[in-house]
């Protein structure tokens, strides 16, 4: 089973998968943003793993870069988290709908 | 030494950021003083970009400090006209916001410094040549982005547009990343030329997870510029933002995003651009209709520009798809229908901004009643924008239009050309609202327009006559964004990227 | 035997991942999220690559979730501030169900490959020497890069996190 | 040589537009100018632009070679190029001088009914435009370059037509032709890209288009034609997209003097003479538009029998003549179409500007039936009233009456016997509803005498005249031979006509008299009930009875009763019901579709994100069924 490649794959995109679901039904902002990390770890391991099955080590490097755009993500996602939470005084991201279609104007 | 000149602008831009960063913790450094640094920032990697441009009727391809580079930067003539491109839009956007900045007193200089940093990752964006590479630079310029929008965080709106961009956006990054995952595991390599030499090489086996690949990072692409069916975060998003950099974001950022994925799909990507084709007629005809139903309805003059730039995405998508039975010419169409769109949204959005900036008096469409009557070159300037977005003749939008639907009919996208044609005329409705409510019905009261004053007015003006001259013909054209040398420069790249 | 420590960590990483999204304290869904991110970094020595599982523990699972849980604890969520949410679950199944033939064919496509020996390969791969003959030979551009992009998020949070002293006005 | 002369045809009034612009900001925004700046420039346009067109009539004349002046190099497209270029053949030329002489006149009227209104450099620059954009489309060299002209009518007429904005229902009768219009516009667009496709590898001129169309299969050629149809009924204003006609009338009397004689409305009958090469080729096409022009002629003189409003009354007239072009142009009688939109042109202008100077000395009234007794008051304007009324009913030997004879004539010689009994119908309604007119306001008894009128300035009567004059005149260009004339109109537009009409000389002249006689008995009719009508009493038909005559009552019974109700039918039940509800349906559908997408737009993150994820699901599915 670890001798197949097939097996990383289909373990990154159940991790993938579960990244996407908590997206789109959780509306808790820090799990959304759990998720995202989810998701960006998914794709980490399906280039550790065909860094793996090339014997190349530039995945790995590429994974480590991922790693780092996520950190940069971080640092961002969980300021504006801060921000939301100040202004709101809300984690549910349901009730951000300031900027609904509506009759009357808003620009 | 050559090589340092090849990315000067590069370096010009990225170190105005940092500086602009650094000098942000003194206080006496006040706003206008910020963005004059900009400009002056920009300015120079103008200068040295046009260094890069002008080089004779030459068309060049190169990799600067390609030891150490690794062929992940390049430099030709393709990527010199776009970044041409996008510091003219950025230069643009801060002669036009100056006075929104100076009137809304949430933005400090960090402000400054985060557009150059975007304005870095999209000149880094269309210099890439390397998958990951790219990710990065297009990271910079969205997470500078999703600050900009929502900078002056104590107003609800804008960090909601913040919050959905920011989500919304890094889960449309995450299949970027997958898809490069999937390239790489079909051919091996992440750079950009070498893609497409190995797809010719690789089992037809390993064609599939190339294909996927390929889908994954049009998703993503679809994403960033609003088609169907990820349009819906746009009208949001951009609504959200503040005007002058919603201007940037529907103008500037596309442009740029168009520079990356046409190279990246005119030079590799090929096969999936055949294997799409016939798909992406559903995705053009529903973008446009989307748009077009959405536009209609608006009330608010911002989000109808909003929601019509998700027809213009329709649009650069038809002359897309004619790449494949075109080549140089459907590549140079999108182009020309780039700086096109980039003119008139900017003078379009960058009004709007001006005129609306000190108070939110004028919003809606009925905000505008007679407006003719007590700012009539506004007004007129207003029209200009208008007609060229709609595309009426002699003006540049026109053009653009004509080249994008007789490209499309040439390649044999009748149905799309008939659709984009449909959705022009859906268009009409909406731009010449404005200009009948601003001509044809009695004023309302107006308090407080701001006077035709400062640089953004005269700034939009030449945008405005801009406008004009590029739609009177194609002897002024020539010199303006040059039709034969866009083709040429679609031509080198395609060449370039395989030879070098 | 390494079949049954793949398994154990997959078992791990997919019950974390699962955890993360059905906890409704965020607190919990945190702490989930660690689990899999270390089995994760598990998987990623299995693999082969030793310097990773090490960024992966340190970096990941050490700084950003630590800094994430910190988040969570300096805004001092109460249990009834937490949004409800009756319709999570049948999102998941309508939404897992949508899922099905993305992940068929991403599969499909793997599903071609050669079967290959992924057994952990001899000291030098995944070490941190060839890591970083890699890291500064080919890929000094994006690692360079990635300082502007640390720069600009640096400068994004601080906009963001900065106490704002036109609140009142 | 001095082709570049044919740009300036166009560039004069443009240029004089823009310079009228540019004042007209000057003066709202700094110093007022005097108007009689602005008429100096406005003026002037017309006529030089008439001087020149005259002086390529000669050249023409003299050696009958098509002219063609190419500016600049517009469009490029892989090396195909569209030059921004000029054409002079017998039809532009003959199409400018008419619209250059009959436009200028219309300046000099307008110059006089306007002067008191604020806009008036304004109006001078909106009307210039026109002008230009007219002429533009006229000497255009390739479809393309006419389509520019095509848009700038649009726009100005939706300008004009709004210009008194202030109104809220002017407003819309501008957004209905501008509506109208742009369905027409849509045609023309698909029609032009199919030839393009088709026809245009060699060129998009007209004379590359001729020879392309040689090798394009019929089926095709039927399409575009009737895309260009549909053009050119959008801005002649046939069935079914006339709605906007009447209502355009809401704009100052000498636009619509300027959009009904010789401008706007004429475009689709030049359109399809322009088109004649291709029109020559399906000739079914052909019969169908002259069935659409037969039926608009007959329509358009019902309801015009039934109108008050005396400007509505000259607006439906308009379309009705109309009607007669098309059967002609449609029938391959270029020569007759393009000669009776020349005989219109002028006892249209005059009409319009009769009736303008009516409304101005009623201060504004506008309905016939409060009017009454106007020939001793404005004798000079009764005086060219009746000549073109004469004109229009087709008494010889005034101008309307040869060039609806040879249309008649041609729909006779070609065998299509149903079109040509519709045509005399229509002449008898056609002498009827203007008689009528003319009775009504100003034979009229029984009026409000003590009521002052407002003063008629040497400006609008002067052009009067010289109408009248035309109107006397115009028609003797085309008398035909059998009365011993030379047809030079004819002769003149020799190129287009491409097919021969075999009728005996005995029955032309039947026919010449049975015209004749059908111009009578509407006369007749109109003098019967109206003249000296009695203007106390209500406009309705109920207290009009002439049943002294046996006659009158089977006409009434048979033809007035029924025709009214058909013409109220026509006019509020289907003409507002139907074909309004129609445009508004579609235009509405598409704001209810938007709404529909707006619900979509819930500004929820979840909603999207899941959105996002059906997208990827479809597209998953897809790779799934086309990757093996």
């Amino acid at each position: 089973m670890a001798d197949l490649l097939l097996s990383y794959i289909a373990l990154a995109m159940i991790l993938f998968s579960i990244g996407f679901l908590g997206i789109i039904s959780r509306k808790n902002i820090f799990i959304v943003y759990m998720s995202i990390e989810l998701m960006l770890n998914a794709v980490n391991l399906i280039f550790v793993a065909l860094g793996r099955y090339n014997e190349s080590m530039e995945p790995q490097v590429m994974a480590m870069i991922i790693i780092a755009i996520a950190a940069a993500e971080a640092a961002v996602f969980l300021s504006l988290i801060v921000v939301l939470y100040r202004n709101k005084k809300s984690l549910n991201s349901d009730i951000f709908n300031v900027l609904k279609q509506k009759d009357t104007a808003n620009g | 030494m050559i090589d340092f000149i090849y990315v000067l602008p590069l370096f010009f831009v990225g170190l105005g950021a940092i500086s602009l960063m650094i000098v942000s913790t003194f206080k006496s450094v006040t706003i206008r003083k910020g963005s004059i640094t900009t400009l002056v920032f920009l300015s120079m990697a103008f200068i040295s970009n046009l260094y890069n441009l002008n080089t004779g009727d030459e068309v060049y391809s190169h990799y600067p400090f390609i030891d150490i580079f690794n062929k992940m930067i390049i430099v030709d003539t393709y990527a010199s006209y776009f970044s041409t491109i996008l510091i003219l839009g950025a230069i643009l956007t801060i002669l036009i916001g100056i006075h929104y900045f100076e009137k809304h007193k949430e933005f400090t200089v960090e402000f400054f410094s985060l557009f150059l940093f975007s304005v870095f990752g999209m000149m880094l964006l269309v210099h890439a040549n390397e998958l990951i590479s790219a990710f990065v630079a297009l990271e910079i310029a969205s997470i500078s982005l999703y600050v900009m929008i929502g900078f002056e965080k104590v107003i609800s709106k804008r960090i909601e547009a913040s919050y959905r961009y920011l989500v919304l956006g890094s889960l449309a990054g995450v299949f970027f990343l997958l898809g490069t995952s999937f390239v790489y595991g079909a051919t091996g390599t992440t750079t950009i030329g070498t893609i497409g030499d190995m797809s010719l090489n690789t089992f037809a086996t390993n064609m599939n997870l190339l294909i996927i690949g390929g889908t994954m990072i049009l998703i993503t692409f679809l994403f960033k510029i609003a088609a169907f069916p990820f349009q819906n975060w746009a009208i949001d998003v951009y609504s959200g933002a503040p005007l002058p950099v919603t201007a940037y974001m529907a103008a500037t950022f596309k442009a740029a995003i168009f520079g990356f994925v046409l190279r990246l799909f005119i030079v590799d990507f090929d096969l999936i651009r055949d294997f799409w084709d016939d798909a992406l007629v559903y995705v053009i005809i529903l973008t446009l209709a989307y748009g077009s139903f959405l536009a209609i309805i608006q009330k608010s003059l911002k989000r109808m520009l909003v929601a019509s730039s998700i027809v213009h995405t329709g649009y650069l998508l038809i002359a897309f798809t004619s790449i494949s039975a075109l080549g140089e010419s459907g590549a140079s169409s999108i182009i020309f229908y780039l700086v096109a769109y980039f003119l008139s949204a900017v003078g379009a959005f960058g009004l709007i901004a001006y005129i609306s900036s000190d108070d939110h008096l004028r919003i809606t469409y009925d905000d505008f009643r007679g407006f003719a009557k007590i700012r009539p070159y506004m007004a007129a300037m207003l029209s200009i924008f208008m007609l060229s977005l709609a595309g009426i003749p002699s003006t540049i939008g026109f053009i653009g239009k004509f080249y994008i639907f007789t490209g499309a009919i040439e390649a044999g996208n009748t149905i799309l050309a008939v659709v984009g044609i449909i959705a022009t005329f859906i268009s009409v409705y909406y731009y010449f609202k404005l200009i009948a409510i601003m001509y044809f019905y009695r004023s309302a009261e107006m308090t407080n327009v701001p006077p035709l004053k400062g640089v953004a007015p005269v700034v939009i003006a030449f945008i405005a006559l801009a406008i004009i001259w590029g739609g009177v013909g194609n002897t002024l054209v020539a010199y303006f964004p040059g039709v034969d040398l866009l083709i040429d420069m679609a031509k080198l790249s395609y060449e370039s990227l395989f030879v070098g | 035997m390494v079949d049954i420590i793949f398994l154990g960590l997959a078992i791990f990483a997919i019950g974390g991942g699962f955890g993360m999204i059905l906890f409704s304290q965020p607190m919990h869904s945190a702490i989930s999220l660690i689990v899999t991110l270390i089995s994760l970094g598990g998987i990623f020595a299995l693999l082969s690559a030793p310097f990773l599982f090490m960024v992966q523990i340190i970096l990941y699972a050490g700084a950003i979730i630590t800094l994430l849980l910190f988040i969570i604890m300096f805004l001092n969520i109460r249990d009834d501030e937490l949004p409800d949410e009756p319709n999570k679950n049948i999102t998941i199944i309508i939404g897992a169900i949508l899922l099905i033939p993305f992940n068929i064919l991403i599969l499909k496509a793997f599903n071609t490959f050669p079967e290959k020996s992924m057994n952990i390969l001899g000291k030098d791969f995944g070490s941190i020497h060839s890591f970083g003959m890699e890291l500064f030979n080919k890929w000094l551009v994006p690692f360079e890069l990635i300082s502007m992009l640390l720069l600009a998020s640096l400068v994004g949070a601080v906009v963001y996190a900065r106490k704002d002293k036109n609140r009142d006005g | 040589m001095d082709n570049f002369l044919l740009a300036w045809i166009v560039l004069v009034p443009l240029l004089s537009s823009l310079i009228l612009g540019t004042m007209y900001l000057y003066s709202i925004k700094v110093t007022k100018i005097p108007n009689i700046v602005f008429s100096m420039f406005a003026l002037t346009a017309p006529f030089i632009s008439f001087v020149l067109g005259v002086s390529f009539f000669f050249r023409l004349l003299e050696n009958s070679d098509v002219i063609i002046y190419r500016a600049y190099k517009w469009l490029s497209v892989d090396g195909y190029d569209i030059d921004m270029g000029f054409m002079a053949d017998q039809l532009s030329i003959f199409m400018v001088l008419f619209i250059t002489f009959v436009g200028g006149l219309i300046h000099i009227y307008a110059s006089g009914y306007m002067k008191d209104d604020d806009g008036y450099g304004k109006f001078f620059f909106y009307f210039n435009l026109f002008l230009a954009s007219m002429l533009l489309l006229v000497l255009a060299n390739s479809p393309i370059i006419m389509f520019i002209g095509w848009e700038g009518v649009g726009v100005c007429s939706y300008l004009l037509i709004s210009y008194y904005y202030q109104d809220s229902e002017n407003v819309k009768a501008g957004n209905k032709a501008f509506i109208a219009n742009r369905v027409g516009d849509l045609g023309f667009i698909i029609a032009m890209i199919t030839m393009f496709y088709y026809a245009g590898s060699n060129g998009f001129d007209y004379i590359n288009l001729e020879l392309g169309m040689a090798n394009v299969p019929v089926e095709v050629l039927s399409f575009i034609g009737l895309a260009l149809l549909i053009g050119a009924i959008g801005k002649s204003a046939q069935i079914p997209l006339f709605v906007w006609l009447p209502d355009a009338m809401a704009g100052p009397t000498p636009v619509s003097a300027l959009i009904h004689a010789a401008t706007m409305v004429t475009a689709g009958v030049y359109m399809v003479a322009r088109f004649h090469f291709l029109y020559d080729m399906i000739p079914n096409v052909g019969l169908f538009i002259a069935y659409i022009g037969a039926f608009s002629a007959l329509f358009a003189a019902i309801i015009a029998t039934k109108q008050t409003d005396i400007k509505k009354i000259l607006a439906y007239s308009t379309m009705s003549q109309l009607g007669y072009m098309f059967i002609a142009v449609g029938l391959g009688g270029y020569s007759a179409g393009i000669f009776h939109v020349f005989t219109h042109a002028f006892f249209k202008a005059l009409l319009f500007m009769g009736a303008g100077a009516v409304i101005v000395a009623l201060h504004h009234e506008q309905n016939i039936f409060k009017m009454g007794g106007m020939r001793r008051k404005t004798p000079l304007v009764y005086f060219t009233m009746l000549i073109a009324t004469l004109a229009i009913a087709g008494i010889p030997p005034f101008a309307g009456f040869f060039s609806k004879d040879e249309i008649l004539l041609t729909a006779f010689g070609s065998g299509e016997y149903f079109i040509w009994i519709i045509g005399v119908i229509t002449a008898v309604l056609t002498a009827y509803y203007m008689f009528r007119l003319l009775f009504v306001v100003f034979h009229g008894s029984n009026y409000k005498e003590n009521r002052e009128l407002h003063s008629l300035s040497k400006n609008m009567t002067m052009p009067l005249v010289i109408l009248a004059i035309g109107s006397i005149l115009a028609g003797f260009i085309g008398v035909p031979l059998l009365l011993g004339g030379q047809n030079y109109i004819g002769i003149w537009l020799e190129i287009l006509n491409s097919k021969a009409l075999h009728v005996e000389h005995s029955i032309e002249l039947y026919l010449m008299g049975l015209n004749i006689l059908a111009a009578v008995i509407g006369l007749l009719i109109a003098y019967k009930k109206f003249f000296n009508y009695d203007m106390s009493k209500v406009p309705e038909y109920t207290g009009l009875i002439w049943n002294k005559f046996y006659i009158d009552e089977i006409y009434d019974r048979i033809f007035v009763d029924k025709l009214k109700k058909l013409s109220i039918f026509i006019s509020y039940k289907l003409d507002i019901n139907f074909i309004d509800k129609i445009v508004m349906g579609i235009s509405n559908g598409f704001i209810r579709s938007g709404n529909v997408v707006a619900r979509l737009q819930s500004a929820n993150t979840r909603m999207y994100a899941f959105s996002m994820l059906m997208g990827i699901s479809v597209i998953s599915t897809y790779l799934i069924i086309v990757m093996r």
